[in-house]
C-alpha cells in the first residue's frame, strides 16, 4: 500500500502548539477570556481538521503522510519530521482531539479562579501538541518525541500547582519513571538502527514481516519487544512503573481525566498496538506483555478498594482498565485494546471530570468519607458519573461492556488463565466504583460540612474556590457540557464495536497480526460459548454491584468490621502494598547514600583529590628534605663537592680502564 | 690543522726554539682585531678607574655608569668588527669564529644590563661606582676570553679574571653580613673548583703533552691508540671545576647562598654571564676537544640539577632564593643539550644560554628595583598584590616566569624547545622525559610567584617606588629580547646551528658564511 | 742515586709540612709549615731542572703570598681555631670521597701512566727560553695576567677599606 | 589557498575572527578607568567577533576535502613553524560557539564584576581570542601555544575575580592541564624532530604513508602524550577533579567559558589529533578509553546527584556529558562521531546557560547552596522558565539541542559496543534525576527563606543574555541539520583516516 | 739514575689531597685558605713535572701563570676575610651561616 499525500495533517499537531505559544508569551498579561479564547479555538480547529480528515478518509487511500521537513541526517541513516495516518492513528486521533477538546472547555470552568491560568491553558495546548505528534508521527524518533514531550507536559501539570511540595515531588517522579522506561524505549531504538538501518514504521515494519517468527528462540525481535514494552510499562503505569501515577493525582483534575485516563498513558498501549508487527514476530514478548497487563489489572484492582481519595480510586482504577488493553495486546487482540482504549477515554474521562466537579462543588474535599448525599446537591454529575459507573463496570448495553466482553472473549481464547484474572478484576471494578459512587452520593446527609471549617479547603493550592463552603453545589454549565456530551459517548460508544465493525475497520493495521483467536466472525462457531462467558462477566459485575451496596448503602458499619478481620492484609492493600516504600528502600535510598558516601567522599575527595594533595604535600615535604642539604656550612658544601668529585673521578677512571 | 699542531709541539725543542728566535715577530695587526672587544672593554675600565676619582662620591654613579655603558656598548660594536677577522691570534691563543662571537655579544649584552639595572641600585645602596663598574667591565674581559680561547691556560685565567671580579662584587653590599658571607663562600669554594679545574688541566697536559684544544682532540683521537686513563680522570677534574662554575648538581651547593647573599643586579649578572662564559668553555673542552667518556657525567648531573633544582624551590620563600634553585634547574636544562648530539647540542646549549639570559636577567632587575634599599622586600610576601600596586612591573615581571617555565612565545619555550628536540632526536628519551616532568614541577612555583601577585591582597607597609628610566630600560631590553627569542627564534638559531657545526666538525678557521651572518648578528 | 735521595727527602719534607699544615691547630704555625712546603717544592723544581721556576716559588710563593698570609693573620690575631662540629657531611661525606679519590688518582697515576723517568735537567728552564715563551707565544696571556691583577687590587681595596660612615647610620635605620 | 574564494575576506576571515577580540583588549588598554565605557566597548567587540565569525559557517563549503579558508604562511623559518589556520565542519561551530558565548559572558558579568574591571574584560578578551586560536590553527605549535595561552588568563581570571578558596582553584587549574600539556608538548617536539614539521596536514601524511622512522615503536607514547593533556582538559574520569574545584570558585564568565568551550579543547583535540594522527593506537585503544568515558557519565550523574552546591553540581553533570563526547568519538561510527561533536555544542550552550542562570542568582543571594534557596518559582517566574528550558535542554529532552546529540552517541555507541551503549543509556535517567530534583529544591514549594522573597525577577540585561541561549537550544533541537550538514561530511573525512 | 716520572705525579696528588683534605677539616677560614694554595703547589709540581716529560717548557710556563694567580687570590680572598671578620667578628667557618637553606 503506497501512502498517499494529506497536506492537512501536519496542522492538526501544529495548531495546539500555536495556541500554547500565544499563551505562554502573551497569556501572562491577557484577559482569561483572550486565554480562553486562544486554548479553545486551536484545540477546537484541531479536532475540527481531524473530523475533516476522518470524514474524507477512506480505507482505500490509506495511509496517507505528509513529509513536514528534514530533521537530522548522520552518514546514510536519516530521521524526518513525517506524519502518518491510518486507521489506527485515525482513532486515536479523534479520541485525543475530541476529548481533549471537551477537557478543554471543562477546565475553562474547573480553573478559570487559577492564578496560573494561561500557564495552565498553554500547557494544556502544549501537550495536545506533543499527544498529537507522538500520535501522528511516521517513525520511531519522532514518535519518541511526543512520547517525551507528553512526559514534559504531564510534568508540568502534575506540577502544576508546584509550591504544593507534594505536587512537585509526584511531578518529578512521573518525568523520572516515565524516563526509566524511555529508557528501554531508547535500546529498542537502537536495536532497530543497528538491524534495519531506519526508524520508519513502513521500513521497519517491511523488513521485520521478512523475518521469521521467533516462536522458540529469543532474538532481536523479542529483545526488541520487550524493550518497547518497558517503555509502555513506564508511559502506562503497568507494573513495575506504575507507581507515578497514584501521585500523579496531585494534578488539577481536568490533566488527571486528559493526561492520566483518556491519552497519554494510553500511548503504551498505542505504540505496542503500533509495533505489533514486531510483536507477532515475537510471541514471547507478546506473552510478557500480556501477563503484565493481567498481573497489572488485578493488582492495581485490589489497591483500588480500599482508597478513600475519590482520585486515587478511580487512578488505579485506570491502571487496572489499562492492564486490560495490554491483556487484550498480550494475546493479539490490538483491535480489543484499542477499542477499549476508545472507551475507555470516553467513561474514564467523564469519571474524572465528573469526580473533578464533584470536588470543585465541595470546595477541593477529595476524601470521599466527607462526602455523601451529594446527588442531591449535584444531580447532574450525580448522573453522568453514574452512567461512567456502568460503563466502567460493564453493564451492558454501556461502552465499557462491549470492549472489555470483547477483550475477556479473546483472552478466553488465549488461556482461561488471563479470562478467570480478567473476571476477577471486572467483578472488583464494579465493586470499588460503586462503593464510590455509594460513599459519595449516596447515603442522605453531607458529611463534609463540619470538617469544612476545620479543613479549610484542603492544602490544594487553588484556594481561590472562594464559594462553596458549606454548602456543596452544582457545578456551571461549561463544565457540565462536557460531563454531558461525554456521558452520552459512553452509552453509545460501545456500539461501534457491534459485529466487530471496529475490527474489521482496524484490520488492515493489523493484517499480519492474526491474532491467537482466528480473526473469524465470533458469533458463528463459538457463539454460544460467547454469550456464556458475556454472561458471566455481567453477572460477576452485578455482583460487585450488589456487594458494594450492602457494604456501603445497607450495612455501613460493616467495612470498618471487615477491615479489622482482615488486620494486616487491609492495611497493606491501605497502604498500596508498601512498593513505594519498597522501591525507597531498594533503589532510592542506596543510590543517593552511595553516591554520597562511596563515590563523592569515597573515590573524588578521598582518594583521587587526596592522591593529588598528598603526592603535593609530598613533594613540598621531600623539598624540605632536600633544602638541608643546603646547611649553610662552607665545609659541608666542600664535602658535597668532594664527594661528587670522588664519584666522577671513581666514573671515569672505570670507564677508562674499561 | 694536524700540521700546524706537530709543529706546535715541536717548537718547544730547543732547535725550534732557535729558529723561532730568527723568525720571532710582534703580531700581526689583525691579531689585535681578534681581540679587539677585550681589548675595548679594558680600555674604558682603566677610564673608569682614572674618572672615579675625580668625582665626587655622591653623583659619581650616573657618569661612571654612562661610561660603562658606552664601553659596553662600543665594545658591542667592536665584537661585530672582530667578527670580520676570523682564525686564530697570538699564537693559537684564541680563535674567533661563529661560536666565539655569539659569545661575546651575549656577554656583552648581559654586562650592558646588568649596568643599566646597577645605575638606581647602587644609588640607594651606597655603593662605590668606580670599582663596581670597574670590575663589571674587567670581569667581562674574562668573560670574553674564556669564550674565545683555545689554550686551557689562557681559558684557566680568563675564568680566574671573571671569578674574582665576580667574588668581589658578590661582597659590595658591604654593611651586610649576609653579602660578605656570601662573598667568602663564593670565593673560597670558588677557588677550591679552580683548583680541581687546573690539576684537570695539569692531567690533560700530561696525557697529550699540549694544553691547545685542537691539539689535544687531535692528540686523544689521533691513530687508533687507546685514550689514556689520564685523559679520562684530567676530563673528570675539569668536569667538577667547570660544573661547579654552572652550579650543576651536585657542585651547585654554593649557588643558593651566594644568590641570596650577593646584591640583586650583581646575582642577576653572575647567574647569566659566568655561567654562559663557563658552559661555552664547558662545550669547548667536552666538544671541541672530544673529552672522553663524558656523556653518563653530564646525563646524571643534569638529571640531578633539574629535579634538585626543582623540588628544592617548590618551598623557598625568598625570591632570590628561590631564582637561585631555579637557576641551578636551568642548568639542568642546559646539560640536557650538552648529552646529545654534538652539533644538536651545542647549538640548542648556545640558544639556551641566550634565552635564559634574557629572562632572567630581567626577572633580576625587577626583583632588585623592587627589593628597595637594602633589600628589605625580597620574601614572597612583599609580593603580594603588587600585581595591583605597580601593574607594569608586575606584568613584565609575569612575562619573564613566563619565559621561565616556558610557556609560548617567549624564549624560555623555544630554548626548552630546542633541548628537548635535540634530546629525542638522539633518542635520549629518558632525560626528556624527565626534562619535561621538571618543567611541570618548576610550573608551581613560579606560579607561586604570580598568585601572590595577582591573587592576594596587598600588605599595606611595602613601598613602591616609581621605576628610574635605567631600570625601566634594561627591564624593557630583556622584555624585547625575551620576545624576540620567542616569537623569531630563528636567526639566532641558525646562527647558533651554524657556530656549532664549525665547532663540531672543527675546522680551524671559519667560513666566510659565518662570518656575514655574524656581520647580521 | 744521589738525586733519588733528594727526591726522597725533600718530598718526604713536602708531606710532612703538608700534614704538619693539617694538624697544626694555630693558624700561624699552619703557615709556617706551607712555608716549608713550598721550600721543600722548590727543591723538587730544581731537580726537575726547572731553575727559573724554583727561583719564582722561593720569591713569590714562600716570599710575597706567604707574607701577605702571616700580615692577615696577625691583623686579625686569629687565635688557635676551635673544633666545632659543624658539619657532618664534610667529615662522612667529603673524608672519604677524597680517600677515595685520592687513591684512584694515585693509582692510576702508578700503574696506567705508562711513563718513563725523567732524565735530569732534560731541558733547561734557564730564564732565557722561559722569557722566550712568555714574551712569544704566551704574549696574551701574560698581558691578561695584568688584568687579573687590576682587578686583584681593585678587590683588595674596596673589600678592605672600612664602609664610609653613611653607610653606617643607613646600617643602623636598616 | 581553499577553493572557496568567493569573495576577498577568504584569506584574512580567520585571523579576523581570531584576533579582533585580543586586539579589542588592547585598545581597552588605553581606555580610560570609567567602567561603563569598558563594557560597552568590550561588549562591541566581542559582537563584532561573532559577526565576522559567522561569516565561516555561511560561505562554508560542506564537501568533504580537507580544511576551509586556509591560511599558510611561513612564521618561523627554524623551525619550521607556519602560521597555518584553517577550518572544517567541527572547527568552525566551535569557533561560533566562542564566539557566541562571549558576549553574553560580557552582558552576565557587567554587575557582578566591581574591582579591576578593566584587568577582567582584557582577559576575558584575550581568552576569547586564544580559545578562538586553538580551533583554528592548523600548525601543531601555534595550536600548543594558544592552547597553552588559554591556561593564563583563565588561571587569573579565577584567582582574582573568584571566591572562596579561588587560590587553590586557580592553581590546581593551571598545574593540571600545565603537566598534561608537557606530555603533549613531548610529543609534539618528538614529531617535529621526526618529521621537521609542525604542519598538522603533512604530518598526518607523513604518519600516513609511513614516512616517519621509528614511529611503530613511538606511537603509542605520543598517542598517550596527546591523550593525557587532552584527557585532564575534557575531563576524562580520574583526571576530573579540578574541574568542579575551579567551576565553584570562577566567577560567572569563567565557568561559562570554562565549561562552554574550554572543555571542548579537550574532546576537539582528542577528535583532530589523537584520532587524526594515530588512526591505529585510537582504534587499539578505544576499548578503555571508552570505558572510563562510561565511567565518567555515570560516575559524574551520580556524584552531581548528590551535590548540595548548585554549581558544582553543575560541574559533575558536564564531566558525565563529556564522558557522552569521548564515548562517541571512540566509537568510530559516524553517529557517534556526528553526535560526539554534536554534544559539544549543545552541552557549551546549555551547561553556559546554566553557569549564567546559576551566576544570576549569586548575583543576588551571594550563594550557590541549593539549600538557601527553595520555592524561587513565586518571587522570579521569568527566570525559573528560562532555568526549566535550559535544564530540559541538557537533561536531553526531544526538540533542544541536548537531545540530538546524545541520541546519535548512544546509537553510535551501541552499534560499535552494544553494552557501552546501554549503560551509557542509563545516563539519560541520570540527568533526569539529578537536574530535575535539583530544580524541584530551588524553585518548587514554598519560599523557604524570607530573603527569597524580595529577589528580583531578570532583568531587560539579563533576558538578553538568556534568551540567545533558549532559542539556540531550541533552534539546534528542531534544525541541527544547520550543523550536521556540516559536521557530517567533516567526521565523515575523519572516520575515513580512521577506517583504514 | 733517574727517578721515575711517576714519584713526582704522586707526591703532588698527594699534596694535592692533603689540600683538599684541609679544606674539609680545618676551621679557620684563613688555613682553608692555606689549603687551597696547598692544592695549588700540587699542581704546580705536576705540571713541571710533565713539561719535563713532555720537554714542553710550556709547562713552566703555566706554573708561573698559576703563581700569579695565587697571588691574586691571595689579595683577594684574605681582603674578603678582614671584610667577613669585620661583620662576624669570628674566623671560624662554621660560624658564618647566616645564609643556608
Amino acid at each position: 500500500m503506497t501512502p498517499t499525500l494529506n497536506p492537512l495533517l501536519w496542522m492538526i499537531p501544529i495548531l495546539p502548539l500555536a495556541g500554547a505559544a500565544i499563551n505562554g508569551f502573551f497569556g501572562r498579561k491577557a484577559s482569561r477570556n483572550a486565554i480562553s479564547a486562544v486554548a479553545l479555538v486551536f484545540c477546537g480547529a484541531a479536532f475540527a481538521v481531524a473530523l475533516w480528515i476522518a470524514v474524507h478518509f477512506s480505507s482505500a487511500s490509506s495511509p496517507y503522510y505528509f513529509p513536514l521537513a528534514h530533521w537530522l541526517r548522520s552518514g546514510t541513516f536519516s530521521v524526518d519530521f513525517e506524519f502518518y495516518l491510518d486507521q489506527l492513528s485515525l482513532v486515536m486521533l479523534l479520541v485525543v482531539t475530541g476529548v481533549g477538546f471537551l477537557i478543554h472547555i471543562y477546565s475553562v470552568g474547573y480553573m478559570w479562579d487559577d492564578d496560573g491560568y494561561y500557564r495552565f491553558m498553554s500547557y494544556l495546548n502544549l501537550f495536545m501538541f506533543f499527544m498529537l505528534t507522538l500520535v501522528l508521527a511516521k517513525n520511531y524518533l519522532v514518535m519518541f518525541i511526543g512520547w517525551e514531550g507528553v512526559g514534559l507536559a504531564s510534568y508540568l501539570l502534575i506540577g502544576f500547582w508546584f509550591t504544593k511540595d507534594s505536587a512537585a515531588a509526584a511531578g518529578k517522579k512521573a518525568f523520572i519513571v516515565n524516563r526509566i522506561g524511555d529508557f528501554g524505549f531508547l535500546i529498542a531504538l537502537f536495536l532497530m538502527i543497528k538491524h534495519f538501518h531506519s526508524l520508519d514504521f513502513t521500513a521497519v515494519f517491511t523488513q521485520v514481516s521478512a523475518w521469521p517468527t521467533e516462536t522458540a528462540s529469543v532474538g532481536i525481535l523479542t529483545a526488541i519487544g520487550l524493550l518497547l514494552m518497558v517503555g509502555a510499562a513506564g508511559k502506562s503505569a503497568q507494573i513495575p512503573l506504575y507507581v507515578w501515577l497514584p501521585d500523579a493525582m496531585e494534578g488539577p483534575t481536568p490533566v488527571s481525566a486528559l493526561i492520566h485516563a483518556a491519552t497519554m498513558v494510553t500511548a503504551g498501549v498505542y505504540m505496542v498496538a503500533r509495533s505489533s508487527v514486531i510483536f507477532e514476530h515475537a510471541p514471547t514478548a507478546m506473552t510478557v506483555v500480556a501477563i503484565i497487563g493481567t498481573l497489572t489489572a488485578l493488582f492495581a484492582a485490589t489497591i483500588g478498594i480500599a482508597q478513600t481519595d475519590i482520585k486515587k480510586v478511580l487512578a488505579y482504577s485506570t491502571v487496572s482498565q489499562l492492564g486490560y488493553m495490554f491483556m487484550a495486546c498480550g494475546v493479539g487482540a490490538f483491535s480489543a485494546g484499542i477499542f477499549h482504549l476508545m472507551t475507555h477515554a470516553f467513561f474514564k474521562g467523564l469519571l474524572f471530570l465528573a469526580a473533578g466537579s464533584v470536588i470543585h462543588g465541595v470546595g477541593g474535599e477529595q476524601d470521599m468519607r466527607k462526602m455523601g448525599g451529594l446527588r442531591l446537591y449535584m444531580p447532574w454529575t450525580f448522573a453522568t458519573m453514574g452512567i461512567a459507573t456502568l460503563a466502567i463496570a460493564g453493564i451492558p448495553p454501556f461502552a465499557g461492556f462491549w470492549s472489555k466482553d470483547e477483550i475477556l472473549w479473546r483472552a478466553f481464547g488465549a488461556s482461561w488463565v488471563y479470562w478467570l484474572s480478567g473476571v476477577i478484576t471486572a467483578f472488583i471494578t464494579s465493586f470499588y466504583m460503586f462503593r464510590l459512587m455509594y460513599m459519595t452520593f449516596g447515603g442522605d446527609d453531607y458529611r463534609g460540612a463540619a470538617a469544612q471549617e476545620a479543613h479549610g479547603h484542603g492544602g490544594h493550592g487553588h484556594d481561590d474556590h472562594g464559594h462553596g463552603h458549606g454548602e456543596p453545589h452544582e457545578s456551571p454549565w461549561v463544565m457540565l457540557g462536557p460531563l454531558v456530551i461525554l456521558a452520552l459517548l459512553s452509552v453509545i460508544g460501545g456500539f461501534v464495536g457491534y459485529g466487530n465493525r471496529f475490527e474489521h475497520f482496524l484490520a488492515p493495521v493489523f493484517q499480519g497480526a492474526t491474532g491467537i483467536a482466528p480473526e473469524t466472525a465470533p458469533e458463528s462457531a463459538g457463539s454460544t460459548l460467547e454469550y456464556l462467558l458475556m454472561g458471566v462477566s455481567v453477572s460477576v459485575a452485578g455482583l460487585g454491584w450488589f456487594l458494594a451496596y450492602l457494604l456501603y448503602s445497607r450495612v455501613p458499619q460493616l467495612p470498618a468490621r471487615i477491615a479489622a478481620g482482615l488486620g494486616g492484609l487491609y492495611r497493606a492493600v491501605v497502604n498500596k502494598y508498601y512498593i513505594d516504600e519498597l522501591y525507597a528502600v531498594l533503589f532510592v535510598k542506596p543510590l543517593i547514600d552511595g553516591s554520597t558516601t562511596i563515590l563523592w567522599h569515597g573515590v573524588d575527595q578521598g582518594v583521587i583529590d587526596a592522591a593529588v594533595n598528598d603526592s603535593a604535600d609530598a613533594a613540598r615535604h621531600m623539598s624540605d628534605e632536600l633544602r638541608h642539604m643546603q646547611s649553610g656550612n662552607l665545609r659541608s658544601y666542600a664535602g658535597w663537592v668532594a664527594a661528587g668529585g670522588a664519584v666522577v673521578i671513581a666514573y671515569m677512571v672505570w670507564m677508562g680502564v674499561r | 690543522m694536524m700540521m700546524m699542531t706537530t709543529a706546535f709541539a715541536h717548537s718547544f725543542s730547543l732547535p725550534g726554539l732557535l729558529a723561532q728566535m730568527q723568525t720571532s715577530m710582534p703580531p700581526p695587526g689583525a691579531d689585535y682585531m681578534r681581540i679587539l672587544p677585550e681589548l675595548v672593554l679594558s680600555l674604558f675600565g682603566m677610564l673608569i678607574m682614572i674618572v672615579d676619582p675625580l668625582l665626587d662620591e655622591e653623583n659619581s654613579h650616573q657618569s661612571l655608569g654612562t661610561i660603562a655603558l658606552i664601553g659596553t656598548l662600543a665594545a658591542l660594536a667592536s665584537t661585530f668588527w672582530m667578527a670580520r677577522y676570523p682564525g686564530t691570534a697570538f699564537w693559537n691563543m684564541v680563535r674567533v669564529e661563529g661560536f666565539s662571537v655569539f659569545f661575546h655579544v651575549l656577554v656583552i649584552a648581559i654586562a650592558a644590563v646588568a649596568i643599566l639595572s646597577s645605575f638606581e641600585y647602587l644609588k640607594v645602596q651606597r655603593i662605590r661606582a668606580g670599582e663596581y663598574y670597574g670590575l663589571i667591565l674587567f670581569g667581562t674581559v674574562g668573560m670574553c676570553l674564556m669564550s674565545s680561547a683555545i689554550e686551557l691556560v689562557l681559558i684557566f685565567i680568563a675564568l680566574e679574571i671573571s671569578s674574582i671580579s665576580t667574588y668581589v662584587l658578590a661582597g659590595f653590599r658591604r654593611r651586610e653580613a649576609s653579602s660578605s658571607e656570601s662573598s667568602l663562600k663564593y670565593f673560597l669554594l670558588g677557588s677550591f673548583a679552580t683548583a680541581f679545574f687546573l690539576y684537570g688541566v695539569a692531567l690533560m697536559f700530561g696525557a697529550t703533552g699540549s694544553t691547545n684544544i685542537d691539539a689535544i682532540s687531535h692528540a686523544l683521537h689521533s691513530g687508533n691508540a687507546p685514550v689514556p686513563v689520564l685523559a679520562y680522570v684530567a676530563t673528570a677534574l675539569i668536569f667538577v671545576g667547570l660544573g661547579f662554575k654552572v652550579s650543576s648538581a651536585p657542585f651547585h651547593v654554593w649557588a643558593p647562598d651566594v644568590y641570596e647573599g650577593a646584591p640583586a643586579p650583581v646575582v642577576g649578572l653572575m647567574s647569566t654571564g659566568p655561567k654562559a662564559a663557563a658552559f661555552a668553555v664547558l662545550l669547548r673542552v667536552l666538544i671541541e676537544a672530544r673529552a672522553p667518556g663524558y656523556f653518563w657525567l653530564i646525563w646524571v648531573s643534569a638529571a640531578l640539577s633539574m629535579t634538585l633544582g626543582n623540588v628544592c624551590a617548590l618551598v623557598q620563600n625568598n625570591v632570590k632564593r628561590l631564582l637561585a634553585y631555579s637557576s641551578i634547574a636551568h642548568a639542568g636544562y642546559l646539560l640536557v643539550a650538552f648529552a646529545a648530539q654534538p652539533e644538536l647540542g651545542t647549538s640548542a646549549a648556545m640558544f639556551y644560554t641566550a634565552a635564559y639570559a634574557a629572562m632572567n636577567l630581567g626577572a633580576f632587575a625587577v626583583v632588585s628595583h623592587f627589593a628597595n634599599a637594602g633589600e628589605k622586600y625580597v620574601t614572597l610576601e612583599d609580593y603580594a598584590g603588587l600585581g595591583r600596586r605597580s601593574p607594569v612591573l608586575a606584568a613584565t615581571f609575569t612575562f619573564f616566569l613566563m619565559s621561565l617555565i616556558g610557556i609560548p612565545i617567549t624564549g624560555g619555550f623555544f630554548a626548552k624547545f630546542y633541548v628537548l628536540s635535540a634530546a629525542l632526536k638522539s633518542n635520549l628519551v629518558g632525560l626528556a622525559l624527565i626534562l619535561v616532568l621538571n618543567s611541570a614541577v618548576g610550573a608551581y612555583y613560579y606560579l607561586r610567584i604570580i598568585v601572590m601577585m595577582y591573587m592576594r591582597e596587598p600588605r599595606g607597609e611595602v613601598p613602591v617606588t616609581p621605576l628610574p628610566a635605567a631600570a625601566g630600560l634594561a627591564i624593557a631590553v630583556c622584555v624585547l629580547l625575551t620576545l624576540y627569542l620567542g616569537v623569531l627564534p630563528g636567526p639566532v638559531l641558525d646562527y647558533a646551528s651554524l657556530s656549532a657545526r664549525q665547532l663540531v666538525n672543527d675546522t680551524g678557521a671559519p667560513t666566510a658564511s659565518s662570518v656575514s651572518l655574524a656581520v647580521e648578528q | 742515586m744521589f738525586h733519588l735521595i733528594l727526591f726522597l727527602f725533600f718530598g718526604a719534607l713536602c708531606v710532612a709540612g703538608a700534614v704538619n699544615l693539617l694538624v697544626q691547630s694555630h693558624p700561624i704555625n699552619s703557615a709556617l709549615s706551607l712555608i716549608v712546603v713550598m721550600g721543600s717544592l722548590a727543591a723538587e723544581y730544581l731537580l726537575l731542572g726547572a731553575e727559573f721556576l724554583a727561583a719564582i716559588q722561593v720569591i713569590v710563593y714562600a716570599g710575597a703570598i706567604m707574607v701577605l698570609f702571616l700580615i692577615t693573620i696577625m691583623l686579625l690575631n686569629a687565635g688557635k681555631e676551635e673544633r666545632t662540629k659543624g658539619s657532618r657531611i664534610a667529615t662522612l661525606l667529603g673524608v672519604p670521597g677524597v680517600l677515595i679519590g685520592g687513591v684512584l688518582v694515585a693509582w692510576t697515576l702508578l700503574h696506567r701512566s705508562d711513563m718513563g723517568s725523567v732524565p735530569i735537567g732534560a731541558l733547561w728552564g734557564d730564564p732565557k727560553s722561559i722569557a722566550r715563551l712568555l714574551f712569544h707565544d704566551f704574549l696574551l696571556p701574560f698581558e691578561v695576567t695584568s688584568v687579573l691583577i687590576l682587578i686583584a687590587i681593585m678587590g683588595a681595596v674596596v673589600l678592605a677599606s672600612r664602609p664610609e660612615t653613611g653607610a653606617r647610620a643607613a646600617r643602623k635605620d636598616g | 589557498m581553499s577553493p572557496t574564494n568567493m569573495d576577498g575576506l577568504n584569506p584574512i576571515i580567520l585571523s579576523l575572527v581570531t584576533f579582533i577580540p585580543a586586539a579589542g583588549g588592547l585598545l581597552i588598554l588605553l581606555i580610560p578607568r570609567r567602567d561603563r565605557d569598558i563594557k560597552l566597548f568590550a561588549l562591541v567587540i566581542s559582537l563584532l567577533a561573532f559577526v565576522a565569525s559567522l561569516h565561516l559557517p555561511v560561505h562554508l563549503h560542506r564537501d568533504l576535502n580537507s580544511f576551509k579558508f586556509e591560511i599558510d604562511k611561513v612564521w618561523i623559518t627554524t623551525p619550521n613553524i607556519h602560521y597555518h589556520m584553517g577550518i572544517d565542519g567541527i572547527s568552525v561551530w566551535l569557533v561560533v560557539l566562542t564566539t557566541f558565548l562571549t558576549p553574553l559572558c560580557v552582558l552576565i558579568s557587567w554587575n557582578s564584576i566591581h574591582e579591576r574591571v578593566k584587568e577582567f574584560f582584557i582577559l576575558l578578551l584575550l581568552l576569547e581570542t586564544a580559545l578562538i586560536g586553538v580551533f583554528t590553527s592548523l600548525d601543531l605549535f601555534l595550536f600548543y601555544f594558544f592552547y597553552e595561552a588559554t591556561l593564563i588568563p583563565m588561571a587569573l581570571l579565577i584567582g582574582m575575580y573568584g571566591h572562596g578558596r579561588k587560590v587553590y582553584a586557580a592553581v590546581k587549574f593551571f598545574l593540571f592541564t600545565m603537566i598534561g600539556s608537557m606530555f603533549m608538548l613531548a610529543a609534539i617536539v618528538w614529531l617535529y624532530a621526526k618529521t621537521g614539521s609542525f604542519d598538522f596536514v603533512e604530518i598526518q601524511h607523513k604518519i600516513a604513508s609511513g614516512a616517519v622512522p621509528g614511529f611503530e615503536a613511538a606511537s603509542l607514547w605520543l598517542f598517550l602524550g596527546f591523550f593525557v593533556a587532552f584527557a585532564v582538559k575534557v575531563p576524562i574520569f580520574p583526571l576530573h577533579t579540578w574541574l568542579p574545584d575551579a567551576h565553584v570558585e570562577a566567577p560567572t564568565a569563567g565557568s561559562v567559558l570554562l565549561a562552554g568551550v574550554l572543555l571542548k579543547m579537550g574532546t576537539y583535540g582528542l577528535l583532530r589529533f589523537n584520532v587524526g594522527l594515530f588512526p591505529e593506537q585510537a582504534h587499539r585503544n578505544a576499548s578503555w578509553i571508552m570505558f572510563l568515558a562510561l565511567i565518567g557519565i555515570i560516575y559524574g550523574a551520580l556524584v552531581s546527584l548528590v551535590q548540595p552546591n548548585m554549581k558544582k553540581l553543575i560541574a559533575y553533570s558536564s564531566v558525565s556529558h563529556l564522558g557522552f563526547v569521548v564515548l562517541g568519538i571512540f566509537s568510530f561510527t559516524a553517529a557517534g562521531l556526528n553526535g560526539a561533536v554534536f554534544v559539544m555544542l549543545a552541552h557549551g550552550v546549555a551547561t553556559g546557560g546554566l553557569f549564567m542562570l546559576a551566576g544570576i542568582l549569586y548575583e543576588r543571594r551571594h550563594t550557590y547552596e541549593i539549600a538557601d534557596f527553595g520555592g524561587l518559582a513565586t518571587p522570579m517566574p521569568k527566570y525559573a522558565t528560562f532555568f526549566l528550558v535550559t535544564v530540559l535542554a541538557s537533561v536531553g529532552l526531544p526538540l533542544l539541542n541536548g537531545f540530538i546529540g546524545e541520541f546519535l552517541v548512544l546509537s553510535g555507541a551501541f552499534q560499535a559496543r552494544p553494552i557501552y551503549g546501554i549503560l551509557a543509556a542509563t545516563g539519560v535517567i541520570w540527568s533526569a534525576c539529578y537536574l530535575l530534583w535539583m530544580y524541584q529544591r530551588v524553585f518548587f514549594g514554598k519560599v523557604k527563606h524570607e530573603v527569597n522573597n524580595a529577589l528580583p525577577d531578570l532583568s531587560l540585561r539579563e533576558k538578553a543574555a538568556l534568551w540567545p541561549i533558549a532559542i539556540a537550544a531550541l533552534v539546534m533541537g528542531v534544525a541541527p541539520l544547520v550543523w550536521l550538514s556540516a559536521i557530517d561530511p567533516a567526521v565523515q573525512a575523519a572516520s575515513k583516516v580512521v577506517g583504514q | 739514575m733517574d727517578i721515575p716520572l711517576s714519584y713526582y705525579l704522586l707526591l703532588s696528588g698527594i699534596l694535592f689531597a692533603c689540600g683538599v683534605l684541609g679544606f674539609l677539616i680545618k676551621r679557620n677560614i684563613i688555613t682553608i685558605f692555606m689549603s687551597i694554595e696547598l692544592m695549588l703547589n700540587g699542581v704546580n709540581l705536576s705540571f713541571v713535572a710533565f713539561a719535563a716529560h713532555w720537554h714542553a717548557l710550556s709547562g713552566q710556563v703555566f706554573v708561573f701563570f698559576v703563581m700569579v694567580v695565587a697571588a691574586a687570590e691571595a689579595a683577594v680572598g684574605l681582603a674578603i676575610i678582614i671584610a667577613v671578620y669585620r661583620t662576624r667578628e669570628t674566623l671560624n667557618v662554621d660560624q658564618v651561616n647566616l645564609l643556608k637553606l
